[in-house]
């Protein structure tokens, strides 16, 4: 059967807070959240040498990373707004402003477009726009008749243009 | 987490190891440097009985006992516009990055189901030390 | 078997180098080893007096002297759905592979007439020993 | 010509070796040989107020002292069907290719509010020598 590498199978399970580092040989004490491994500890074990994440970079756990992950960005050309900063500590939140939703990109939704909610212009709203869904529209209001897919006000009908819906909305007594 | 790919490491052509080793479901680092990691899915839908797909994603991930949580590598994301024919979409994946001894790469998608791993030429993943 | 691609291997970007050459059509592999293979085809169409394509296949593949059948190394398969609008479609493939000296890699497409050979850069196929 | 990226080298998981530098939007060359190069732009739309984009183009170009044009080393374009709908397109190409010390390399696109910089696994750039 295959060998298995013998300096990987070497390495003895480090006692909790702690990591095995390769270079030193031996578990180091785990470096807090915010910040990285920027050298490993002495044969003490507890003094590993961690630095602050810098600027545009965040640890979320403990760790004995060399380096911090990079923050991601909010996407301005898709018209998202920085929800939460980037910290040392947490990744950017990006979402959209009042008056947008989410239009999704993939399945879970990491990508995603903002989109300008539909105004309803002329109708009832059934469901309110909300970050996660457009604006659902309702039927006509009242005093606005449905025509062509739109509502339109009974008060700019004239007896030439109200027709059959028109005149059943906003009454006969038109003209 | 999206569900992860598992691999036929022993038979055919899908696994060319240059002394990496395969188990549960990763590509284990054997020394630290940098490699050139690369990986191809072939998604193939719709598949009955399964709502509409809007879009396939697969993604690269390293564990690795320094941190707790996977860090995404390489990440390949297409919607579909096939409206209801069948369709297939290929993702290629590759790029050089800086492994630890230990570590372990694993292939991530949005949807096993919808994976065509029939064929090893269609579907495949690798590592090569630089 | 699909179509084979010719190459251009003198002139402009094209180059066989690391004493790879090439001969009828082929790469053939000067020593024996894990090589990185790779390709890129774009494909376009429609073009005249052609049926819809509903699809566009390329694949990289070995004949060796050790099995008289051509062996599929790497596949990229992609459906179309420009609906009869002009369409580009780029496939790109690439892997390690083992290979013994002799061997002979190629480019099978599903259809040439779909190649967009006119731009170097554009359709590309190569390898390097690890 | 096309519109060049901006790369970030430093931070997360960029960073240059063996004396690749980064500078002024480009991959310096430091020592003549044979490098695959690779770069994944990931696009996606439609954002507002913007003409409807019917195809993503993707280039990487080199720059050289002794030619005064840039050249085109790779492209991929890929015409879109999305009809109106957000699409995600990711494109990725790789190649090997002879550099000269002081050569510079680049990448363009055919528009940069289409590209998707936002996650450092999606969008990404780089070259080893062989």
């Amino acid at each position: 059967p295959p060998t298995r590498p013998r300096r990987h199978a070497a390495r003895p399970p480090c006692p909790a807070g702690m990591n095995w580092i390769e270079n030193a040989h031996q578990c180091c004490a785990q470096c807090p959240a915010g910040t990285f491994l920027l050298n490993p500890c002495s044969s003490r074990g507890n003094d590993s040498v961690c630095a602050a994440c810098p600027a545009g970079t965040f640890r979320a756990q403990p760790n004995t990373f060399p380096e911090c992950q990079a923050c991601y960005e909010c996407d301005r050309h898709a018209s998202q707004i920085v929800l939460r900063n980037c910290s040392a500590t947490t990744n950017v939140a990006c979402g959209c402003e009042p008056g947008r939703f989410r239009e999704c990109l993939d399945d879970r939704c990491s990508d995603f477009i903002c989109r300008q909610c539909q105004p309803c212009a002329g109708r009832l709203i059934q469901r309110p726009c909300s970050e996660a869904q457009d604006t659902l529209c309702g039927s006509c209001k009242p005093d606005f008749y449905a025509e062509g897919g739109e509502c339109q006000p009974c008060r700019t009908s004239t007896p030439e243009t109200c027709g059959k819906e028109c005149q059943r909305v906003c009454g006969g007594g038109r003209g | 987490h999206l569900p992860i790919l598992q691999w036929e490491d022993k038979r055919g052509l899908a696994f060319t190891k240059n002394n990496l080793s395969y188990s549960s479901n990763s590509l284990v680092i054997p020394v630290s440097g940098d490699y050139y990691v690369y990986a191809q899915v072939t998604f193939r839908g719709p598949i009955e009985s399964y709502s509409k797909t809007n879009s396939v994603t697969e993604i690269i991930t390293k564990v690795t006992d320094s941190y707790p949580e996977p860090t995404q590598l390489l990440t390949g994301t297409k919607t579909l516009s096939e409206k209801g024919n069948s369709w297939l979409q290929p993702i290629y994946l590759g790029a050089v990055v800086s492994l630890e001894v230990g570590d372990k790469l694993m292939v991530n998608v949005s949807d096993i189901k919808l994976v065509d791993y029939t064929k090893e030429h269609k579907t495949f993943f690798g590592a090569f030390l630089l």
